[in-house]
Parts: structure tokens; sequence; C-alpha cells
């Protein structure tokens, strides 16, 4: 399928909630924040479409707010959609997708790890590449490192 | 143990620094402890080419058991704790080889690196650096006989 | 009970045949390279140490604008027309001094992005890898030569001096 | 036995959901069971292992719950070498990340400065001339020996081998040599740039990296004589770390550990990108010849396989290598459209690397984020070793073939 066949079946099934679709040189489908964990499923589920993997699922923090991007993939109808949701930057929260990909898990972790995107249903939000104690979010664009962890001087 | 000064360089002193210098030199023992990409490098000296068997280095696992640290790789903060753990653990005299730039002074990652450790040397004392990224094997081997060269020149008196 | 010694067997016949391949080993010539005896003969591109000619150098910032980790430090200083610098060996001008080169091979990460812009390819990455060091500090490699300038100052100077005198007498 | 798998035990908080499927454990003889264990009570008993362990490949951590010698959870604990590049792929412009993105994946550095540039590619759209392709394929090819080398030789050594150790790195020398004469680099290249490579091939390339294939393609024979056959290594690794199919979607592993479980899908044939579509080759896959599908040892011959295929490829690109320019194409700026992004994925010797890049218009990446196949294949640590033996940890971390510096990043 292409995107825009996708696009017109997510239309015709969630309506409202898929706001638009933009190409330029990828294409990606806009989703509202609260119901994406549905649009998964039915992306997940459906014979039609059966987007059995989820490829990657990133963060990114577009100075008015942050984003959430997930690449799916299927491997036995051979397409790949985009999908992206848009959250305020002060209380990022969107559902999580781990009980349909499990990876899902530890993308999400990194998520919330780089940019503080909160992953409501999560069963294990903790940092994942930064430790526990860290102060911020480094991949935030407004990001300032600490000057020091445990007693070690971070900058040079 | 400390002999503090009681005996300058006479002949029974040299002759045991000498000996004592000779025996350390030759059987460095670096514990196997890769970090990152120096530690591919590190392997590739002990395989079939560069073989640092013929200085008299065998990996060892432990902490307990070897003399020699080869830092080999970036030490982020998160491991910066544990790298000092190691090091404490070591039993005397223990020498530490800071391998790549990563370890010398946080290398590429110095600038925007917010979780890189910005040189070893700010968690455990430094014998030698050797600089590369990675450094060839040769370097390495060139690194342990600077630090050999430096445990030849030291002395019982001064070393506890 | 079968299996046990079916096992066995099976153990012992792959253990030897992987020590078949071991042994052949015996009778091939060795690979090791011995060192600091030997070299391995570096091949023509080999990319270890940094190495910057200065006499060559035109203090243009190329490389610094290069390198990715920011490891070269340059500081220069223009000169006014009437002094000449004299000329690379590839016969450019130079219109800047060279007050400071530094690069940090702490930092460096060997990529070779500076030594491509070079306009006069003075920048140049040596098959020289042996640089171990016992302090840090030393691995800051120092190129520029600012004392230079101080006797082609003077000898400007003493000539501008020679030319007052002359205007004078 | 089979009480203890369905057995609920306290799982620890944020324990990942699927723990509570049962897996059998195969290969252990019943007498090994632990007896009448539904009257002891069992303890868990938490154990640390890593950062700093030989076989961890890596300063990987490992949180183990274990009920005496039997593992019951496990958690991996990564960013150990977190070394933020993502961050520095937003500072620099974006020729100068290529070496940042070579020590992502320090075994496979040619394949990730590919991967990198193949997105860069897409968003600004250029040709890339012939000879650049052929270039690049057969060094990526060379660099995926050299990386399934490590696997193999490493694996050994954990297993307890130590001889294929000392094999493996003789000929990822021999490589590295190939490596240096064109590149000038043993390990970190700067090789493959946005629109070209750094060198051409120098004069006698070929002739040295036919003479290395052919002396090559006789070698993977000593190793499955050495290695993969042995039976020692057999025991140790079939029915271990059993990966199903669904599970290996639903953790999005990819490449040869995908293939291990009898996937046949590489991206090379089934989503080709660059020139691969030209060349004919094989995908091996894991068939369970030794035990269950989709074991260690599946995924340890897949890798073992993939080398011959990769040598196949290699000889073809060799013969097919057209003349040409290979900085023609090397943009003088590189300054992608604004707002454009690209999710592009190549296979790497791990597998399937995704690399999302997305442009603001200026000569800096606005943000790179990079899909590591390693990171999803150590998420299924728990899932892989479950139920086996503290020993068969050990067998799992080097079938999955991770690298920490692409895990963390």
């Amino acid at each position: 399928m292409t995107p825009q066949e996708i696009f017109d079946a997510l239309k015709s099934q969630f309506g409202d909630v898929i706001i638009d679709l933009t190409e330029n040189v990828d294409t990606w489908i806009r989703v509202k924040p609260g119901s994406i964990a549905d649009v998964c499923v039915f992306l997940h589920d459906d014979e039609a479409m059966k987007f059995e993997s989820l490829m990657c699922l990133s963060g990114v923090d577009y100075e008015e707010h942050l984003s959430v991007v997930y690449h799916l993939s299927s491997s036995s109808h051979r397409h790949r959609i985009t999908l992206k949701v848009e959250v305020p930057r002060d209380d990022p929260h969107v559902p999580t997708v781990e009980h349909l990909w499990l990876v899902a898990n530890w993308h999400e972790r990194e998520a919330y790890d780089m940019f503080g995107i909160v992953f409501d249903g999560h069963s294990d939000l903790r940092r994942i590449l930064c430790p526990d104690d860290w102060e911020g979010h480094p991949l935030r664009k407004d990001y300032q490192v600490q000057e020091f962890y445990r007693g070690i001087k971070v900058e040079v | 143990m400390r002999i503090e000064g009681q005996f300058n360089d006479n002949v029974i002193v040299t002759s045991l620094d000498y000996f004592i210098n000779w025996a350390r030199l030759s059987a460095l023992w670096p514990m196997t402890f890769g970090l990152a990409c120096c530690a591919i490098e590190m392997m590739a000296t002990g395989a079939s080419r560069y073989d640092w068997d013929r200085f008299g280095m065998i990996p060892r696992a432990s902490p307990r058991q070897s003399d020699l640290m080869i830092v080999a790789g970036t030490v982020t903060l998160k491991m910066a704790s544990r790298v000092k753990k190691l090091y404490d653990q070591m039993a005397e005299p223990r020498y530490v080889i800071a391998m790549g730039c990563c370890a010398t002074s946080g290398g590429p990652y110095w600038q925007h690196g917010y979780h890189v450790l910005k040189g070893v040397d700010r968690v455990i004392p430094v014998d030698v650096y050797v600089p590369g990224c990675p450094p060839r094997p040769e370097s390495l081997l060139e690194g342990v006989m600077n630090l050999q060269e430096k445990i030849r020149h030291q002395t019982i008196a001064k070393v506890g | 009970m079968g299996r046990y010694f079916s096992n066995i067997v099976q153990s012992i016949s792959t253990i030897w045949t992987g020590m078949n391949i071991t042994l052949k080993h015996l009778f091939t010539p060795s690979i090791t390279l011995q060192y600091p005896e030997e070299r391995w003969e570096m091949p023509e591109r080999a990319r270890n140490q940094l190495f910057n000619d200065i006499d060559d150098c035109i203090g243009c910032d190329q490389c610094a604008r290069a390198c990715p980790v920011d490891c070269i430090y340059i500081e220069t200083e223009k000169v006014g027309e009437d002094i000449d610098l004299g000329l690379t060996s590839k016969g450019t001008k130079k219109r800047l001094k060279v007050l400071r080169f530094d690069i940090d091979m702490s930092l460096c990460c060997y990529c070779g992005l500076c030594t491509y812009p070079c306009p006069t390819e003075c920048l140049i990455m040596t098959p020289h890898y042996e640089a171990s060091v016992y302090d840090r500090t030393d691995l800051l490699y120092k190129y520029a030569k600012p004392w230079e300038y101080d006797d082609l100052e003077s000898a400007d100077a003493s000539k501008d001096t020679d030319k007052e005198a002359a205007t004078a007498g | 036995m089979a009480d203890t798998d369905t057995q609920q035990v306290d799982r620890p908080e944020g324990a990942i959901p699927d723990a509570n499927v049962t897996v059998d454990r195969p290969g252990y003889p019943d007498e090994v069971a632990l007896e009448g264990d539904d009257n002891i009570e069992s303890e868990l008993m938490t154990l640390n292992m890593g950062p700093q362990h030989p076989s961890t490949h890596g300063v990987l951590r490992l949180e183990l719950k274990t009920d005496g010698e039997i593992i019951e959870h496990v958690r991996p604990h990564i960013g150990y070498l977190h070394r933020c590049f993502e961050k520095h792929a937003e500072s620099l412009s974006y020729p100068q990340v290529i070496p940042f993105t070579d020590r992502m994946d320090y075994l496979a550095a040619m394949n990730n400065n590919l991967a990198y540039c193949l997105a860069v590619e897409r968003l600004l759209e250029i040709e890339i001339p012939e000879r650049v392709e052929y270039v690049r394929v057969i060094i990526c090819e060379l660099n995926r020996l050299a990386s399934h080398l490590v696997s193999f030789g490493t694996y050994g050594m954990d297993i307890g081998a130590f001889t294929p150790f000392l094999f493996a790195f003789r000929e990822r020398e021999d490589i590295f040599d190939l490596f240096e004469m064109t590149c000038g680099a043993r390990m970190l290249y700067n090789y493959i740039w946005v629109g070209g490579v750094s060198h051409d091939f120098p004069p006698g390339f070929v002739e040295k990296c036919t003479a290395f294939l052919d002396k090559f393609e006789g070698k993977i024979n000593d190793y499955n004589n050495l290695l993969s056959y042995n039976k020692i290594f057999i025991e140790r690794t079939a029915n271990i770390g059993v990966l199903p199919v669904d599970k290996a979607y639903s953790y999005n592993l990819t490449g040869p550990n995908l293939r291990g479980s009898g996937v046949k899908w590489d991206l090379r044939r089934d989503d080709p990108y660059s020139i691969y579509d030209r060349f004919e080759f094989d995908i091996p896959v894991g068939s369970g010849e030794m035990g269950q599908l989709g074991d260690c040892w599946d995924r340890y011959m897949v890798r073992i396989r993939e080398m011959g295929e990769s040598v196949r490829i290699i000889r073809q690109a060799l013969e097919q290598m057209p003349d040409g320019d290979v900085h023609k194409a090397v943009p003088r700026n590189v300054r992608p459209p604004k707002d454009a992004e690209c999710y592009t994925r190549s296979e790497t010797p791990r597998g399937e690397m995704g690399i999302y890049v997305i442009s603001d218009g200026s000569n800096v990446p606005y943000r790179v984020k990079v899909k590591s196949p390693c990171f999803t294949a150590i998420s299924a640590m728990n899932f892989l070793t479950r139920g086996h033996y503290v020993a068969d940890i050990i067998a799992v971390i080097g079938s999955i073939d991770i690298v920490l510096g692409e895990v963390d990043r």
C-alpha cells in the first residue's frame, strides 16, 4: 500500500484524529497524540495493514513542541509508514504502544530519557542511557549540561 | 614499605632495584578491560600478528591478579565510578595506560559529549598516554615499552 | 546410555578434526610481527600522527574549520602590504603571520578531514605512529615559530630606520 | 522442572510485560532438574554481571534474578558507553558527522558510514557515480567479513575455545591491510562520504583483494571444522536462547538474528539499496540443524555462511567494476531542503540500521536518530535467557553479536 492509501484507510476509520499527510522526501501522517495507541492497534492487527514491526520510535524537539515519530514496517505486505504526534513541551504525554511491539519498551524509555516525554501506561519508565540521577533531558534544544555529576566535573 | 632515604643508592639497593624492576616489567599482566573501539585494537594487539605475549603480557580477567590497567576506550560518567573501583581493587604496584584519545582527554567527545569523562586521569592516575583513535597495535606496544622504561627507573626507596 | 557414549565419541572425533587444523599450523610460517625489531611497511595513504609544515602554512584557518572536534588552534596576525613574509614552496604568497598553530593530538580523531582543504598541502597525516607520552600536555604539538617574525620585524624596522636615515641624510 | 516455568515468582517492578510467558527449557535432560520443586521454597538471588566482564562484549551490565542456577529474570542496564552521538550530530555539519558514525559500531564502521550517507544522499537527491557504488559495496562487504570474523572469534572465546580467536584475527588483519592501503586507517575510516568516497582504490587493490578472497574461502571450512561442528560447542549453543519468529518481529530483531529464526529477509535483496540488486547471492537462514529453530547455533551459523556470500558479492563486484571518478558527485556544501526528513535503513553486519535525519535547511542536521540493531537485540535478552542456566547467558550474548558502542551510541 502507498502512504496515500494508508492515509485514506485511516481517515475513514478514525476521522478527525488523523490530521494530515505531508510529503517531503519521506511521507508522514500526523495523528492526535491521545489516540496514537488506537491507531497503532489498527495498523498492527488489520489484515490489510499488518505492520508487524516497529522499526524506530524517536523523539524530536521542534522547539515549539515535542514530537514522537513512529516508523512502522510490514514485511508481509512490504510497505512502510511514518506516524507523528505532537505534544506540548511543558507537559508531554503520549500513550504507550509497548503492548503491540515489545521493542517499544526500550525505545520509549530512550525518548523519555532524552526528551522527557512521558509514555502513559508504560511498565517501566526509567532512564536508559543516562544514569538514574542525571539532571535534565539531553537532546532537548535548550538543554544545559550540569556542572558536576557525583563530584566529577562534567565539562572541560 | 618505605625506606626513607636511609640507604641512598648503595650497591644493595641498586641491585635489588634492578632485580625487582626487571621482574615487574617483564611480566606486566594487563586486565582484560575493554570499553570501546580501542578494546578491539587491544584484542588485535593480543592476537596473532602483534602477540603481546612476547612482552610477558598475559591478559587476566580479574583486577586482583593484574598489574596493568589499559583503559581502552571512552570512559563515560556512568562508567567512571566503576573504573575507579576496578583500579582500587588492583594490587600494588599498579600501572595505568590511557589508550586512545578518549581515555586521554575525552577525545572527539570533549566538546559536545555531555556524558563523557574528559580524561580518565580525573579519576585514576595515569602513567602513559597513547594517542590515536584508535592507536595502532604498534602504538600500544610502544606505550607498553615506554611504561617498561618508566618501571626500569623506579626504585624501592620511592615506591612503597 | 548409548547417547552418553556417542557424545564422548563425537566430542573426541570433532576435537581431533580441530586439532588437526591447529597441528597444520606448526608447519606454516609464523605471521607474528616482531614489532620493535620489525615494522609493518606503512602504505602511502597511512593516516596516523598529524604534521604541519609551518614553513608552507599560510594560516588560512580552513583546517580548523573542517575539524569536527576543534583540536586545531590557529592565531594569525595581518601584516602590512610592504612586509614580505616570503613564499611557500609552491609559490603561494604568505599574507598572515602565524603566531600560533597548535594541534592537540589528545583530542584528534584521525579522520583526516583537515588535510583535504589545505591549499598548500602543508598539513598532512604522516605514517608515524609512535607518540606515547608520560604527560598529557606533551600531546599538544606546537608548530608555529613566532620568534621568526621578531627577526623580520627588526629587520624591517632597521630597514625603515635606514630609509629614514637616508631621507634625513 | 516444568512447574518452575509457570510458577509465579515475584517479578521486580517494571518487569517487561511478556515476563509471564512460559518458555520450555529444551535441551536439558530431566534428571538435571531439581527434584520436588513444588515443595521447596525458592528464593530469588540477585546477581550482578558486568559492566566489566570479559564476556559481555563491552560494558553491558546485566542484573540477573536467579533461582539457584536458573535464570528467572534478566534486566540489562545499558548506557555505560553512551557517547552522545545524536547530540554531536546536531552540532556538526553533515560531513563532519561521518567520523562519529564510525565510532558507533566500531566493528563495521564502513557500513555505518554508508547507512548515514545513504540517508543524507536521499535528502539531497543526488546521483551517485557507478564506480562509487561498486567501491562502496566491495568495501562494505569486506567490512562485513571483518565484523563477522570478530563475532566468530570472540564467540569461540566466550564458549571456551581460544584458537578461533587467533585464526579470526589473523584474517581480519589481512582485511585491515586492504583498508589501510585504500584509506589509510585501520579501524575507523571516515571513508564513505556524502556523494562519494574519500579515495579511489589504489593500484594493485583488485589483485590483492582477489588473492585474499582466494585464501579466505578455504578458511571458512577450517572455521567450521574448528568450531561450528565441534560437539562441545554444539552442546553449549544448540537449543539455547530460542527465538521464535513472532517474537523476533515484535522485538524487531533483524539481520542474522532474524535469519537465524528461519526468516529469509535481507534488506540487500528485499529492499535493495545501493546496487545490491545486481549481484547474485543467497540468504543463509537457520534451519534448526542442531536443535530447535532459532537457537544460538543457528544464529551463529548464519554469520559463518554469510561470510561465504559476502565473498561471492565481492567477487562479482570486482569483476563488474567500471572506471570513473569517485569525487564527481561530492557536493561542496551539503544543504538539504528545509523540513525534509527521511528514514533509511541498510543492512549492517548486525542487522537493520535505520538512520532518521531531519533537516532544517542549514548545513547542520536538525536531528539524527539512529535505530541500532543491537539496541533492539539486547532488549530481547530477558526473553532469550529466561529459564536457562547462568552460563548460557554468555552463549546468548555472543550469539546476538552486540556492539555496545552501537547500543548506547
